[in-house]
């Protein structure tokens, strides 16, 4: 991440938070309503690959952090090359029950499926998403399953178990 | 070919044929499946008993699960096993279609596959080797010898109790019930 | 004493048919450095099979295998075995070609009724490399019958049991060559396999074929193996006088072609089609311009 | 018997007595047509059985022959005469409801003028008299032309005026020519003394004649007029017009070259005019949308039709030209006057615009299409007769040169076949998109007329030996001179 | 006198159909039924009767005349047979639509006026029926109206008067040159006749009856008008019309000229028979290939009717007495199954609502199973399997060809029949066999008026299949009124010495095979029925409605061919079509309105006159 950018950054918007853990490794701590527009921001200065899209469940600090991965490949005016490539993480943090967010589709096409993925597993609400069905699960639970609070083993124990065995002998012989 | 087998042969020639013609639908779930091709081929070749793999469930006798079943992968097994002609033997691969192996906390995968399908015979093991198929397959032919091998039977007698667990789990299935259900 | 006959060598045809199959899965395995099942493995799929309750779709689902079969049964009535021949008097090649027809247009009936597009693409395969190998066969089996000057096969063998092979004889040899070329995609072996093609299109019209209905297709497919061999060695090898020569000659070529099947990949059918209407075609047109100059 | 001069006399008299007539009553001039017609028709049908065994010669002014003023009634002159008034009667009775605007006694008495100069021109025997009646008949049918006195009716009158004036100039330098050559103006005389005179100034007359009256005859280069005046006239009188003017002029055409100068070297040209004509007509009505113009150019086609069986000057030859000559009258005719009703109904001229007429103008499309059917030549109708005797002509001269030129007049006939079928398509077969398909039939009166043609046609077509002798015996007296001028100048 | 009464029942009937039809319709088609049912019983009376009589009245100075022998006979039995059953089969199919009356009467104008082309007995009146045919068609190809039904119906109409022209011009020089039109006594004198006058005759003869009976260069009529004729009527067209063709060759090659006159006229090695077998054998290639690209289930059966044309001019032109008897048996059995195709195509096109795309049917079998009977044997005999009636007149012309020693000729007929297999089986499987669609699913049986003409059909292609016998014996009679020795043959088949035919044992191994496997399939093989959503789908449900694969059946074989069977005489005669346009438009500028020029055009036409006559003074 070179400085000239980190100075436009730093001067556009207000509460910023840039965290430099060794090379191609910076991430940038920003507010639930500002994530729209760094976006936007970083797109433009050629962050135009959109990697995914994950989530971190803070079950303590009682808030859910949404990770955006990005990246550059070529510094403007440059050429293309891979060799440069230049990783970017975008996190901020929604609280956990009315887990709710604006979609980054008309951003990123791509991120439809992260969404709807994020939105079975955590059961955070994505605004404008067009088709937030179920993506991979066929049951539906009322924790969303990804959660910390989602005590798998008792739902296990709830629900598996609930399902009785054949009873073969109950049935008269062949 | 001596004596007793030609009148083995000569007695109940539908049971050894089943014995000594098992054709296989490998159900590739989990990893269970990389075990399959070293068995079929040069180094322990399962054609010397018999087992073939097969295109269709229509064509097959012998039905191997091999490896964890989530409830998406169900659907498709009870698919497969509804279509494949009535005499029929299934075998789970692997601890996960017994207890759900590993996988026995999570809320995604199918613990007892018994629960919803008949199974025949079980390959204990966190991917019992090639061996243990042929192994499998010999447990088999005693089985079949002994009458004991009636999966496909307990599935016809207790259709309405596997169908109910099945409608349970997978929330309404896209095809009518293979058998009749009586009321209730 | 040809009533017996009547009876007896669609009997006989059944066996080495099936014979011929188990010797092939045998072979294959011994390539493929793998032991491989009895010889008899074929049977006890049969019975298998035979005792196994399958899925019908219809009247036409199982009328198709019955007609497909009874053909390839009535072929065998038709074609010279040795020196017994029933039926080969009231027909000749015409009335062969022709039933021969039959098998595979029964299975494409009931096939097509089963509803699979998997069955559809793969009968569309087949009538298609059909067609593809029908155009060399056209040209050697003309050039064959006008070199002999009849179409009854009875004559043909005798004729040649007079003279050399036809496959040594001097304009026919280039015939002999294109009737190699076409051979392996008559007898639907590994570089024309494209009507069964298990992988791609999951065994083609026999997807929806159960326990008895897979049997009866395996013994019509065992069948057309034997008719397909038998009628190559009656034109170009000249049938022998005795069964056993004649047995022996089909064992060499159905082995000679078992192990070009055993190492061919598989061809796409355009690939097929336009080999075989570009190589074979051409020899047995060159075959058939010879016949034509040489005259009868 | 009756004296054929009643055939000109009766006509001429009643047209020139309509204005009195018109004095009585408004409607009555209507009718005079009619009468005058059905009069000539029965005095024709009456003269037709005496004529046919010899010629009759009637003196007017009790000179004798070479002095006076002789009309010639030879069957082809009162079989032409009865043509003239049998289409002359239909299509009076269609005009009676279709000219209804307008300076209608005008109409009927330019009407009966046309039908006198034409019945005149063909009872003839003396080269100026010819030209009187000839000029009789061009002037009434320029005036007819420009009957509905719209803009293109006005400008193709006056085109026609123009080039008319010219033929009839160059016809009268001919006969000029002639008088000054042989003192006489009988046909009989002339043709008598033709031989004596050297060729080339016999040549110079009959290349003025030929060409004065090949305007009217409607010949390639000179029937410029032909496809403009038959379009922009009313139906009635270009049924009138390509029914009978064209023939009639054509007739002098032949009459001339045949038995007054018996120019027997002059046929090869003729020839080869005639299948020009044919290829040109028909191609040009290949390309046409407007129905009327269709009609008029394939009117030109069958002309030429006609010039290429006279051209091979052989009985049989003339007998298939005369045939063809009465086809074309009566399905031309008949084509014309349905046309004109369809053009009535639907409002334009268009092919296009005639879509889905069979259903609200059964019986006109009814008749439209036996017309269609009968001029291309399909057996149960009249054209089949005469196209088989022209083949039959053209094949029995045993020459590549005449079978090659017959390829290409057949080539004709199948493009005319063309574009005809193609209409009767349009008519019955195509949706006509607008107003729904009420069922309106044309008024009786014209459907009677068709009626009357269709009957014909198919009467003839069906049993066609009658009118195949009589022309056959007209064929015959047109080729032989001697008998011509033996009878009239005994 | 009882030929004159058919050909008056015949026209009388017709005129008589329109006018009750003015009255009521029950009416009408009561006495349509009962006037083709009339004319039947009458030509069969007829069978057997040999004269030949000339009638009271004339055309022009030339006598008609009537004829019945043999290979009349033939002909008018196919025409009067195929009649009755479009007729009754049309009762139901045109219920509802509108001008019957016109469709009535031009239906029975057409039987009628090729029935007296086949009776005429001079060449005359043949031609005056053969006109009266070609405009009646024309009028009935176009019925359905619309652009495409128009187009067909013009070009029948040009192609067919280029025919009749030429047949005018034939005859006409025929009788310019012997003075007669009859057949019977041209024959004597054409013997005598010059080579060049032959040949022209020949030529002439030969480009009609190639017009009409579609062979491979002017063909390109036959696909465009069946496909736009109503079904009973396309039926009509290529089971008996397109065969007029060929009863003209008849009359012409055999009847007329006589086979060794033909033979005097060949130059080297192309003989007229030659030509026409090589006609014939493009003509089978051409057309099984196109059939494979069509996708319109009329369009297919037309190109099929093209392919069988080529085998009856390949069985004719070898002109052995086999050869003879397998064509003129090969016309027998293509106007039975050809009939039969088209009846069931249109009972298709009836119930489904006027469906005949092939990729948007599907799986009929369950919802009409008699049209399936009717389709499957109507293919079978298309094809020429065993025990069907194609199969007996196929061996013919094949045992001909190999034993003439014309193996390339043979190889084409073959060739044709595996291409009849591939687009036979494709008219089968898109229609029947396969899944049935969500909107077919309440799709009708076949109606039963309908239905009788599919079963009489039938069970006539296996009647003439497994008892060859009882055609064979009258084709061998037309065989012997042309002057070829008849074949010895007895009810089961051809017992020659050169390769025997025997149906009986085919028939007896078939039944007994089959009985026997299926008696093992009933024993060993358990099976329950399953509905067609139960199938293989790799263990998903199948998706409603669109789980089949019809659309570009033989896609491979497609790319290979398409680029060879390119239909370039259509593009020809299109092409010339619209020339002929330019070219009139072109001419029109002549006449360009300016009156001057055309005071300019007189003088010059005076001027030339003189001109000419001064230099060289020709006149």
């Amino acid at each position: 991440m070179d400085d000239t950018l980190r100075q436009r950054l730093d001067s556009t918007f207000d509460s910023l938070r840039i965290v430099e853990k060794g090379t191609n490794n910076t991430s940038i701590a920003v507010g639930r309503n500002a994530v729209m527009s760094v976006l936007s921001f970083l797109k433009q200065s050629g962050y135009d690959h959109l990697h995914a899209i994950s989530c971190v469940d803070w079950i303590d600090k009682g808030a859910l952090e949404l990770v955006w991965v990005l990246s550059r490949y070529m510094r403007p005016g440059e050429q293309y090359d891979p060799k440069h490539a230049e990783n970017l993480l975008l996190r901020t943090m929604i609280p956990r029950d009315p887990a709710r967010m604006v979609s980054s589709i008309p951003l990123f096409e791509v991120a439809e499926p992260y969404e709807r993925e994020i939105h079975e597993l955590f059961g955070v609400d994505f605004e404008g998403h067009p088709r937030l069905i179920p993506l991979f699960l066929e049951r539906s639970y009322d924790t969303p399953p990804f959660r910390k609070d989602f005590d798998t083993r008792q739902y296990v124990e709830d629900f598996f178990e609930s399902i009785p065995s054949i009873v073969e002998d109950g049935g008269e012989g062949e | 070919m001596d004596r007793n087998q030609l009148i083995k042969w000569l007695e109940a020639p539908a049971k050894m044929g089943h014995k000594y013609s098992l054709h296989a639908v490998y159900f590739c779930t989990g990893c269970g499946i990389i075990e399959v091709p070293p068995s079929i081929t040069a180094r322990w070749d399962a054609e010397r008993f018999g087992v073939l793999p097969t295109a269709s469930p229509r064509q097959a006798n012998l039905f191997l699960i091999t490896g964890y079943v989530s409830v998406k992968t169900l659907k498709a097994i009870i698919r497969t096993y509804e279509q494949m002609p009535e005499p029929k033997y299934t075998v789970g691969f692997g601890s996960c279609p017994i207890n759900g192996g590993m996988y026995w906390d999570s809320y995604n995968t199918i613990k007892h596959l018994d629960k919803y399908i008949p199974i025949d015979g079980w390959i204990a093991g966190c991917m019992p080797r090639p061996e243990a198929i042929f192994v499998a397959v010999t447990h088999l032919w005693t089985l079949i010898d002994k009458d004991m091998a009636d999966g496909y039977k307990r599935y016809r007698k207790y259709y309405s109790q596997y169908r109910a667990n099945q409608e349970k789990v997978l929330l309404g299935l896209e095809w009518p019930p293979l058998f009749p259900i009586e009321a209730g | 004493m040809r009533i017996v006959w009547l009876f007896l060598s669609p009997l006989i045809a059944l066996v080495a048919g099936v014979l011929l199959l188990g010797l092939s899965r045998k072979i294959m395995a011994r390539i493929h450095w793998r032991y491989g099942p009895p010889l008899l493995q074929p049977v006890i799929d049969i019975i298998r099979l035979f005792s196994q309750r399958s899925a019908s779709h219809g009247i036409l689902f199982d009328l198709g295998i019955v007609v497909s079969l009874a053909g390839s049964l009535i072929i065998t009535l038709f074609l010279p075995f040795g020196n017994i021949a029933p039926l080969s008097g009231s027909g000749g090649m015409l009335v062969i070609l022709y039933m021969m027809l039959i098998g595979p247009l029964g299975i494409a009936l009931s096939g097509g009724e089963s509803g699979n597009p998997n069955a559809s693409i793969g009968i569309s395969r087949n009538l298609m490399l059909a067609i593809g190998y029908e155009v060399p066969l056209l040209m050697v089996l003309l050039a064959v019958m006008t070199r002999y000057g009849t179409i009854s096969i009875v004559e043909i063998v005798r004729v040649q049991q007079a003279s050399t092979w036809s496959i040594a004889s001097w304009p026919l040899v280039v015939s002999g060559l294109a009737y190699l070329l076409v051979m392996p995609a008559m007898l639907g072996f590994r570089p024309f396999e494209v009507v069964q093609a298990p992988q791609e299109i999951s065994s083609g019209p026999m997807v929806e074929y159960g326990g008895s209905y897979l049997a009866l297709v395996s013994i019509q497919h065992a069948l057309s193996l034997y008719i397909t061999i038998s009628l190559f060695v009656n034109l170009m090898l000249g049938g022998s006088g005795n069964i056993v020569i004649f047995l022996f000659k089909m064992l060499v070529v159905f082995v000679l072609f078992l192990f070009v099947n055993a190492v061919f990949p598989r061809f796409r059918i355009e690939q097929a089609v336009r080999y075989l209407w570009r190589w074979p075609t051409l020899i047995g047109l060159i075959g058939l311009v010879l016949v034509a100059l040489v005259g009868r | 018997m009756v004296s054929p001069v009643l055939l000109i006399a009766v006509p001429l008299g009643l047209a020139f007595a309509m204005p009195l007539i018109a004095l009585i009553s408004r409607r009555l001039p209507r009718f005079v047509p009619l009468v005058a017609c059905a009069f000539n028709l029965i005095v024709a049908i009456r003269l037709i059985p005496t004529v046919l065994s010899a010629p009759v010669i009637q003196r007017i002014g009790g000179f004798s022959p070479p002095f006076c003023i002789n009309l010639f009634a030879g069957p082809v002159g009162v079989m032409f005469a009865g043509l003239i008034a049998l289409a002359g009667l239909v299509i009076a009775i269609y005009a009676l409801s279709y000219i209804r605007t307008g300076p209608t006694v005008r109409y009927h008495m330019l009407y009966m003028l046309l039908l006198v100069g034409a019945t005149g021109v063909v009872l003839t025997g003396d080269v100026f008299n010819l030209f009187v009646f000839f000029e009789v008949l061009c002037i009434s049918s320029y005036a007819l032309v420009a009957y509905f006195g719209d803009r293109n009716g006005l400008e193709a009158a006056a085109k026609y005026l123009i080039q008319g004036a010219v033929g009839s100039a160059l016809l009268l330098m001919g006969i000029g020519l002639l008088y000054g050559l042989f003192g006489t103006l009988n046909m009989a005389d002339i043709a008598s003394r033709i031989g004596s005179v050297s060729d080339i100034s016999v040549f110079v007359p009959l290349a003025l004649i030929v060409s004065g009256l090949g305007v009217e005859a409607a010949i390639f280069p000179l029937n410029a007029w032909l496809p403009d005046a038959h379009s922009s006239a009313p139906s009635s009188i270009s049924a009138i017009l390509s029914g009978i003017a064209i023939e009639v002029g054509l007739y002098a055409v032949v009459r001339m070259i045949f038995t007054v100068f018996g120019a027997t070297s002059i046929f090869m040209f003729l020839l080869f005019l005639g299948v020009l004509t044919v290829l040109m007509g028909e191609l040009c009505a290949f390309a046409q949308t407007n129905i009327k113009r269709m009609l008029a150019y394939s009117s030109i086609g069958q002309i030429g039709l006609i010039v290429f069986a006279f051209a091979m000057a052989s009985t049989i030859s003339l007998a298939g030209g005369l045939f063809q000559l009465l086809t074309h009258t009566l399905s031309k005719a008949l084509l014309f006057l349905a046309a004109g009703y369809m053009i009535h109904r639907s409002g334009s001229m268009e092919i296009s615009s005639l879509n889905g007429m069979g259903r609200r103008m059964p019986l006109t499309s009814l008749a439209f299409s036996f017309g269609a059917f009968s001029i291309v030549g399909l057996p149960p109708f009249i054209g089949f007769p005469s196209k088989f005797l022209i083949v039959r002509s053209a094949l029995e001269k045993q020459q590549t040169l005449f079978t090659l030129l017959l390829g290409f007049v057949l080539l004709g006939t199948l493009v005319e076949g063309a574009y005809f079928f193609r209409v009767v398509q349009a008519i019955y077969f195509k949706k006509s998109g607008d107003e729904p398909a009420s069922r309106s039939l044309a008024p009786a009166l014209p459907l009677i007329s068709m009626l009357i043609l269709a009957v014909l046609i198919i009467f003839v077509g069906i049993y066609p030996q009658p009118v195949a002798d009589a022309l056959s015996t007209a064929a015959s007296d047109l080729l032989d001179r001697a008998a011509y001028i033996g009878s009239v100048l005994r | 006198m009882m030929v004159e009464l058919l050909l008056i029942v015949a026209f009388g009937g017709s005129l008589l159909t329109y006018v009750l039809g003015k009255l009521s319709s029950r009416l009408r088609n009561g006495f349509a039924l009962l006037n083709a049912l009339a004319l039947v019983i009458m030509i069969g009376m007829l069978y057997g009767q040999e004269f030949e009589r000339s009638l009271p009245f004339g055309f022009l100075g030339i006598q008609f005349s009537i004829r019945m022998n043999m290979l009349s006979w033939f002909f008018a039995a196919t025409i009067l047979g195929i009649g009755l059953l479009a007729v009754l089969y049309s009762f139901r199919y045109m219920k509802g639509k509108e001008r019957l009356d016109y469709y009535y009467f031009t239906l029975l104008f057409i039987n009628a006026s090729m029935l007296g082309t086949v009776v005429a007995g001079d060449l005359l009146s043949f031609f005056i029926f053969w006109e009266m045919m070609s405009w009646s068609t024309y009028l009935l190809i176009s019925l359905r109206g619309g652009g495409k039904a128009i187009f067909a119906g013009i070009k029948y109409i040009i192609m067919s008067l280029v025919g009749s022209l030429a047949m005018l011009v034939a005859i006409v020089s025929l009788y310019t040159a012997f003075g007669t039109v009859d057949i019977g006594e041209l024959a004597v004198h054409m013997q005598s006749a010059s080579l060049g006058l032959a040949l022209l005759v020949v030529i002439l003869f030969s480009i009609t009856f190639v017009i009409i009976n579609a062979l491979w260069p002017f063909h390109t009529w036959l696909p465009d008008a069946h496909a736009e004729a109503v079904s009973p009527f396309s039926a009509i067209l290529s089971a008996v019309l397109v065969r007029k063709g060929l009863y003209g060759l008849f009359l012409l090659m055999y009847v007329i000229l006589g086979f060794s006159f033909l033979d005097r006229l060949a130059v080297g090695a192309i003989s007229f028979s030659n030509v026409l077998a090589w006609i014939g054998a493009i003509t089978i290639v051409f057309a099984a290939f196109r059939a494979l690209l069509q996708n319109d289930s009329k369009r297919i059966l037309a190109w099929s009717t093209v392919g069988q044309g080529g085998y009856m001019v390949l069985g004719v032109s070898v002109a052995t007495s086999m050869g003879m008897a397998g064509g003129t048996f090969h016309i027998l059995n293509h106007c039975i199954y050809i009939a039969l195709l088209f009846f069931v195509a249109g009972a298709i096109e009836h119930r489904t609502g006027g469906i005949r795309d092939l990729d948007s049917l599907g799986g009929l079998i369950k919802k009409m199973p008699v049209a399936f009977v009717g389709g499957l044997v109507g293919i079978f005999g298309l094809i020429g399997l065993p025990l069907t009636n194609g199969f007996v007149s196929k061996w013919l012309i094949y045992k001909s060809l190999i034993l003439e020693g014309r193996p390339f000729l043979a190889f084409a007929a073959f060739l044709g029949t595996w291409g009849t297999i591939l687009y036979g089986y494709k008219f089968i499987h898109n229609i029947f066999l396969g899944q049935l669609p969500d909107e077919l699913r309440d799709v009708k049986r076949v109606p039963f008026t309908m239905a009788v003409p599919i079963m009489v059909l039938v069970v006539l292609v296996f009647l003439f299949g497994v008892l060859p016998g009882i055609p064979l014996s009258v084709v061998n009679q037309v065989g012997t009124y042309m002057g070829f020795e008849p074949l010895d043959l007895n009810v089961w088949g051809i017992p020659s010495e050169s390769g025997t035919l025997n149906v009986v044992n085919l028939l007896a191994a078939i039944a007994v095979a089959g009985f026997l496997v299926w008696l093992l399939f009933k024993t060993l093989g358990r099976s329950t029925r399953v509905d067609q959503s139960d199938n293989y789908a790799a263990g998903a449900a199948i998706p409603r409605g669109r789980y089949g694969f019809t659309r570009e059946f033989y896609a491979p074989l497609y790319r290979i061919v398409s680029p060879y069977v390119k239909d370039f005489p259509d593009a020809l005669f299109l092409w010339i079509a619209d020339r002929t346009k330019a070219l009139g438009g072109m001419t029109r500028k002549i006449y360009s309105g300016y009156v001057g020029s055309y005071v300019m055009y007189i003088v010059l036409f005076l001027a030339a006159l003189v001109f000419v006559q001064l230099t060289w003074s020709p006149w």
